[in-house]
C-alpha cells in the first residue's frame, strides 16, 4: 500500500516537471491528498477473480494498483503515439478491462450507469466478480449516477460504488452542490447501505471496501462508500484555489496527509523499519525516472491513425478526399490551451 | 409460409436472435410480462425468463449505460425505448459514451437500441419523433430505419450481429399496417446498402421508413396520370449512406427528389444534397428538391399533423415540377 | 373536496364515453380511485397568492382545483382548435400560468427542474408563493427528477414534490422501479424532509401538503410528500392491467374508494346530509353535460395554424413552397392509433 | 476605447445586459466566485452577488430546466455550460420542453445557453465540440455562433433580449486571440443576420466561428498566390439560417465552398447545400463542395487534431479546384 500511495504521488509529481516544461498536453489532474482513498479501495479488489473498477480523474492511484504502468500514465500525458490511447484521450483516460480498470469519459455520472451494465453481465452470467465506481461529490448530483445507481440498486449488481468527499467540486463547495449533511445518506434513496469512513486513512478505506466487495460478491448487491478526503491541490495545475478559505489546505497538509499517516502507523505501531519505507521511495523514483526517459523517446501520434477504428466495420473512415497527404501543422512541444488560463 | 406483419417481424428477429446467441438479452421499460407497449416483445419473457429480458426503471440514461457496460463485457443487449421520443434522455450516453468506446478506449460496444418512431398516428409532439437527425453527425454510430416487414427482420438480425452501436428505428405507423412473407431461413439485410424499391428512368425519390410508402404510392399515381417513370430509392441505412445506390439514382434519372417525415431544416435530405453535389452534379438536370415535415413541432390533432407532415399529394406536385424542369 | 374529487372522477368518465364513441383523439389516461391525492394536495395551495403546480397525467383533479375548466378538457381531448391548445398538444397537457398551473411534456422528471425554476424565481423576487410539482413512482427514477430536487433543495426553493405512489408505473411494479421501501426516503439524499401520507384519505392529503406549503412559504425549502395510493386502471384505457395480481383492483375498489371514504367521513362524521351530495353530484353533471355539448360543437382545428407560434420572432414559420393550400386527408372523427392497441 | 478580446467583449455584454435589466441573471458550474472555468463570468458575482449569480450543482438537466421555468415566469437567464460538450446532458430538457414551450403551451422562454466551445485547442472529444448540427433540426431554438469579438458582444445582447431561447456558442479557441475595438453605445447585433467577412467576386466560402479565420487566411493566401477573388460569409447565426445572404454571394460568385469545424456527416453543410439548390440552382457553376472535419471523434493529441480538424491548406485546395471547375 505505502508503495502505491507514494507511486501515486511521485509520479504526478513528475508530471508537474513535465507540465512546467511544456512537455505535458493539456491539462494535468492531481490528487494529491487523497492517495490513501484511491489506493486503499482499489487494492480490496481481487485481481485474480477478474474484478473491474471505474476510475475518475483523480483515482491514478487505483489504476495503478490495477496494474497501469507509469510509463502509460507518462505516455498518454505525453499525447504519444505509443500511449494506451494512441494519443486520442488525454491523461489517464484509458481502460484496459483485462486487467480490471474502464477508460473513463469527461462526463461526469455517466460510468455509474456503465459500471451497472459491467456487472449487470457478471450476475447474468453467474461471475463471481465485482465492480467499483468512484465518483466525486460533485458527480452525485448528475442525474447519471441517479438512475445508474437506482438501476444496480434494483438488479442488485455486484458494485460498490464510492464517493470520493473531497469538499470541492471544482471551486464549488459542498454546501452548493447538496443540502445533504452526509453524502452518504444518499444511499436511502435506493434501499441500499451508505457508509462513511476516513479515506485518508488508507487502512480503514481497505477495510470497509473490502467488506461492500465481500457482499457484492455474496450476491447482496451494492453498497456506497463515502470517502471523507480533501484535494489539496486545485482542480487541474491552472487553477489557483482562491476560493478555498485561508489555512485549509495547510491544515490538511500538515495534520491529514495519508501518506504521512500510514508511514508512521507501519512505523510505531507495525515496526516497519525506516529503511525499508526508503528503500521503497527509492524503487519508485527509479521506476518514475525509466518510465520518464522512455516515454521522452516514444514517437508522435501518426496522423492518419485519426481515422482508424471508429467502427468495428469499416475499421477505417476514408480521408477526406482533398487531402493529398499528411500534414504536420503542430510545432514541437506547442503547449495546449489551458483551460482558465489559456494565453493563445 | 404465412405474411406477417411489420411488428411481427420484428418480434421474429427478437426470438431467433435470442435462440441463436446466448448473450442477446433484452431491456426496457415493460417488455417483459406486459410485451411492451406495442407488444413487440410479447412472450420474449415466457421463453427465455426474467434473466433475459429486463423491465427498467424509468431510466433512459441509466439502462442505454448499463447496456454499454455489459456489451463491452461481451453481452449483446438490445434495448427497447418505450418509444423513441425518449431517446433524448440517453443522448448524452449514446454520442459522447457510447460512439466513442471503440475509438477511444477501445472498448467493444455491440448493442441495439431500437423503438417506436414517427408520425402519422396522432401522437402529438412526443410520440411522433423522429431522431435520426440528431445521430447523424455523431461518427461511431449507425442508424437503420426500415420500411418493410422483411427489411425490418433482417436489418434488425444484423443490427444485432454488428459488432457497432445500432440505433434501429421502427416505424410505428407501418407496425400494423404493413405485411409481408419473411424469406425462408436465416434472412440477414447488410446494414448500409439501399433499396431499389420501385424502378423508374425520369426522376428519382429518395427516401426512407414510412415515406417510401408515400413515395411509392406518389410513383403510382405520377406513372397513371403523367406516365412518368418514377424511382424510388429506400435508403433504409442512414448511417452509413450507400452513396454508391445515390450516385447511381441520380445518373439514371438526372432529376433528384428527397422525401423525409422528419423537419426541414437540418434533416438528413440536407446531407443527401451535400453528397449528390460532392458525388454527380454533372449529372443534375434540376436543383435537388425536398418534402418534408414544416418546421414546427409535430402537432396532435389530425388537421394539423396532416398539414405539416409530408403527404403524396406533395410528393406528386414537386415530382411533377422536377420532370417537367 | 367532494365536488371536485366526483367532477374529477365524473369527467373521466364522460370521456370513457366520448373515447368509445371515438370522439377522442389519442389515448385516455384515467386517475380512478387517485383523485383524493391530485385534489387534496392541490387544495392546499393559495390560489389567492399566485401558487403553480405541476400536474401529471393522473392529476386532472389538481388541475380542475385551480380553475382548469371540464369544457377545456374535453375539447383538448377531442383534439378541437379552440381548445387550450389549439390542437397542438393532447388530453390534459395544457397548462395557464395565471390560474396556476404549467402545462406538462411528455417526458417524465422534466418538469421537477422547471419548477425548481419557477420557484427560484419567486425565491428570487422575494414573492411570497410556492410551487407544487407531481411525479409518479416511476418518475423518481429519471435524472430529471434527481437533478431537479438536488437543485431546489440546495437553493431552498418555495417547492413542494409530491411522489404518487400508486404502485405502478404503466406494467411495472415498485419492486421493480426501486429498491427502497418507502419513496419518502428519497428525500435523505436531498437533505430534505420527506412525509409519508395516506393519499386516499382527502383530508389527510390536504393537511400534510398544507404543512408542506406553509413551510415553503416561510422560506425553509423543499418538502417530498410521498402518497399512498392505488391506480384502478391501466396505464391508459387500452392496458388490460394483465399484469395486475388478481383481487387487487377489486380490494381498492371495495375497500379504498377515496370518494366513497370522504362521503362517508362527510356523512357519518361532519353531519353533512345525503342530499346535499347528491345536489353536488348533480351539479356536476349538469355542468359535463353542458361541456360535453359545447365541445361536440366546437370546430376542428385550422391546419395553417400549425405554422403560428414556433418562435415569438418570427411569430408565423413560412409554408413549404409547394403547399397549395390547405389539405384536409383527415376522416372525421377518425380513430387515432392507440398504443399497444394499433389496428391500423 | 480600447480593443478587447473577444472573451472579454462577451464578458462586457453580461455585465451591460445584467445591469439594464434586473431580470437577467446568471447560472452555471464555478461561475461565482471563481468566476467560471474561463474566467468569463468574473468580477460577475461581486457586483451582483449570489442571488444573480449562482454556482450550480453538476446537472446540466436540472439548472438548464430551472432555467426554463424562471424565464416562463419573466426572467431571463444565462446559463454557462462550462464546456459546451455538457450540453448533451440537457438535450431533452432543450429539444423537447424548451423548444417546444411557446408552441405547445403558450409558455415564454426567453433564456440563453453560452458556452466554450470547439477544438483546435487539444481539448479531446469531450472538450472541443461543435454541437450545433445536434440542435439545427429543433424548431424553436435560435443557434448563434459569433466569430468576432464585436459580433460576439452585440449577438450575445441581442441574445439575452430576444424572447426565444438562444444557443449562444462561443468558441474558445477565439476566447484570447482576437482583439477589437467595440462599437459604441448600447451595441447590439440582429440575430439571423449573416455578415460578409471578406468581399470577392470568384469564389464564395460560406462559413461561421473560427474557421472563418481560417477562410480569411486562405483568402488572402488564393488573392496572393492565385489572383483569386474570395468571398467569405461568416452565418453568424445558424438558426434562423439567412437564405437572403447565402443566395446573394452565390450569384455573384457561381461557386461555393462550404466550410465548418463540425464532422462532416450531418454537419450544418448539408442544410447550406440543401437550401442553395432550392434557391439558386440555376446560378450554380460547380458543384458545392465542402471543408469540414473528418467523421471521427475529435482526437486529442496535437497531430491527430491537426490532420482530423478544418486547416488553410485545405481550403486554399478545394477553393483552387472550384475557381478552376
Ligand atoms: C456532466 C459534466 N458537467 C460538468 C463537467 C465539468 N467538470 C469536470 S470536473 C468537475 C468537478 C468535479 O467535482 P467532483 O465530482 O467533486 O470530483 P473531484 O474533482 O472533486 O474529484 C466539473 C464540474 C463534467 N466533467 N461533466
Ligand atoms: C422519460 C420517459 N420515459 C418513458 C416514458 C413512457 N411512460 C409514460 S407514463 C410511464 C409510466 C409512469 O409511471 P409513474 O411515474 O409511476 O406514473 P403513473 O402513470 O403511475 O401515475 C412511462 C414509462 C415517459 N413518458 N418518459
Ligand atoms: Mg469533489
Ligand atoms: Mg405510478
Amino acid at each position: 500500500l505505502y508503495y502505491w500511495m507514494r507511486l501515486t504521488r511521485s509520479l504526478e509529481e513528475r508530471l508537474v516537471n513535465l507540465y512546467r516544461q511544456t512537455k505535458v498536453v493539456g491539462g494535468l489532474f492531481r490528487s494529491l491528498g487523497q492517495e490513501a482513498d484511491a489506493v486503499g479501495s482499489a487494492f480490496a479488489l481481487d485481481r485474480t477473480s477478474g474484478d473491474i473498477l471505474s476510475p475518475l480523474i483523480r483515482n491514478l492511484g487505483s489504476m495503478l494498483v490495477q496494474g497501469a504502468q507509469p510509463l502509460e500514465i507518462i505516455r498518454q500525458y505525453m499525447a504519444k503515439g505509443d500511449s494506451p490511447t494512441r494519443g486520442r484521450e488525454l491523461n489517464i483516460h484509458f481502460g484496459d478491462t483485462v486487467r480490471g480498470f474502464v477508460g473513463q469519459i469527461s462526463h461526469l455520472g455517466d460510468m455509474v450507469p456503465v459500471m451497472a451494465g459491467v456487472t449487470l453481465s457478471f450476475k447474468m452470467r453467474g461471475e463471481k466478480r465485482v465492480g467499483l465506481v468512484y465518483v466525486g461529490d460533485g458527480a452525485t448530483s448528475t442525474g447519471a449516477f441517479h438512475e445508474g445507481i437506482n438501476f444496480a440498486a434494483v438488479q442488485r449488481c455486484p458494485l460498490v460504488v464510492i464517493v470520493e468527499n473531497n469538499g470541492y467540486a471544482y471551486s464549488t463547495p459542498n454546501s452548493k452542490q447538496s443540502a445533504v449533511k452526509e453524502f452518504k445518506d444518499k444511499a436511502m434513496a435506493y434501499g441500499i447501505p451508505g457508509i462513511r469512513a476516513d479515506g485518508n486513512d488508507v487502512l480503514a478505506t481497505f477495510d470497509v471496501t473490502r467488506d461492500a466487495v465481500d457482499r457484492a460478491r455474496r450476491g447482496e448487491g451494492v453498497t456506497l462508500i463515502e470517502l471523507m478526503t480533501y484535494r489539496r491541490k486545485g482542480h487541474a495545475e491552472h487553477d489557483n484555489q482562491s476560493y478555498v478559505p485561508a489555512g485549509e489546505i495547510d491544515k490538511w497538509e500538515k495534520q491529514n496527509d495519508p501518506i504521512d499517516r500510514y508511514a508512521r502507523v507501519l512505523l510505531e505501531e507495525l515496526q516497519v523499519e525506516k529503511k525499508e519505507l526508503d528503500a521503497i521511495d527509492a524503487r519508485v523514483s527509479a521506476e518514475i525516472d525509466q518510465a520518464t526517459d522512455l516515454a521522452e523517446q516514444s514517437p508522435a501520434a501518426e496522423p492518419t491513425d485519426a481515422l482508424v477504428g471508429v467502427y468495428a466495420d469499416p475499421a477505417v473512415v476514408e480521408p477526406l478526399w482533398y487531402r493529398a497527404g499528411v500534414r504536420s501543422a503542430v510545432e514541437k512541444n506547442e503547449r495546449a490551451a489551458g483551460w482558465g488560463t489559456f494565453n493563445g | 409460409m404465412a405474411e406477417i406483419t411489420y411488428l411481427e417481424a420484428i418480434r421474429e428477429a427478437l426470438f431467433e436472435e435470442m435462440e441463436r446467441d446466448a448473450n442477446v438479452f433484452c431491456m426496457g421499460e415493460d417488455i417483459g410480462a406486459y410485451g411492451g407497449a406495442f407488444k413487440v416483445t410479447e412472450g420474449l419473457i415466457t421463453k427465455y425468463g426474467e434473466q433475459r429480458v429486463i423491465d427498467t426503471p424509468i431510466s433512459e440514461a441509466g439502462f442505454v449505460g448499463a447496456a454499454a457496460g455489459a456489451s463491452h463485457m461481451g453481452m449483446r443487449p438490445v434495448v427497447e425505448m418505450q418509444f423513441i421520443d425518449f431517446i433524448s434522455c440517453a443522448y448524452d450516453m449514446l454520442t459522447n459514451y457510447i460512439a466513442t468506446a471503440r475509438y477511444r478506449a477501445f472498448l467493444p460496444c455491440p448493442l441495439v437500441i431500437r423503438g417506436p418512431s414517427g408520425g402519422y398516428v396522432r401522437g402529438g409532439p412526443f410520440h411522433s419523433q423522429n431522431p435520426e437527425a440528431a445521430f447523424l453527425h455523431t461518427p461511431g454510430l449507425k442508424i437503420v430505419y426500415p420500411a418493410t416487414a422483411s427489411d425490418a427482420k433482417g436489418l434488425l438480425k444484423a443490427a444485432i450481429r454488428d459488432d457497432d452501436p445500432v440505433l434501429f428505428f421502427e416505424h410505428k405507423y407501418l407496425y400494423r399496417r404493413i405485411k409481408e412473407e419473411m424469406p425462408q431461413g436465416d434472412h440477414v439485410v447488410p446494414i448500409g446498402k439501399a433499396r431499389i424499391a420501385r424502378e423508374g428512368t425520369d426522376v428519382s425519390i429518395i427516401t426512407y421508413a414510412a415515406t417510401v410508402w408515400k413515395a411509392l404510392e406518389a410513383a403510382e399515381q405520377l406513372q397513371k396520370e403523367d406516365g412518368l417513370s418514377v424511382e424510388v430509392l429506400d435508403l433504409r441505412t442512414l448511417l452509413p449512406m450507400d452513396d454508391e445506390a445515390i450516385v447511381a439514382t441520380v445518373k439514371k434519372t438526372n432529376r433528384v427528389l428527397i422525401v423525409h417525415e422528419d423537419t426541414r431544416t437540418g434533416g438528413v435530405a440536407g446531407e443527401i444534397a451535400a453528397r449528390i453535389n460532392e458525388h454527380a452534379f454533372e449529372w443534375l438536370d434540376a436543383p435537388i428538391l425536398r418534402v418534408t415535415a414544416a418546421d414546427v413541432p409535430l402537432p396532435f390533432a389530425p388537421p394539423l399533423e396532416d398539414y405539416v407532415l409530408p403527404q403524396v399529394a406533395d410528393i406528386v406536385s414537386v415530382a411533377r415540377r422536377l420532370a417537367a424542369y
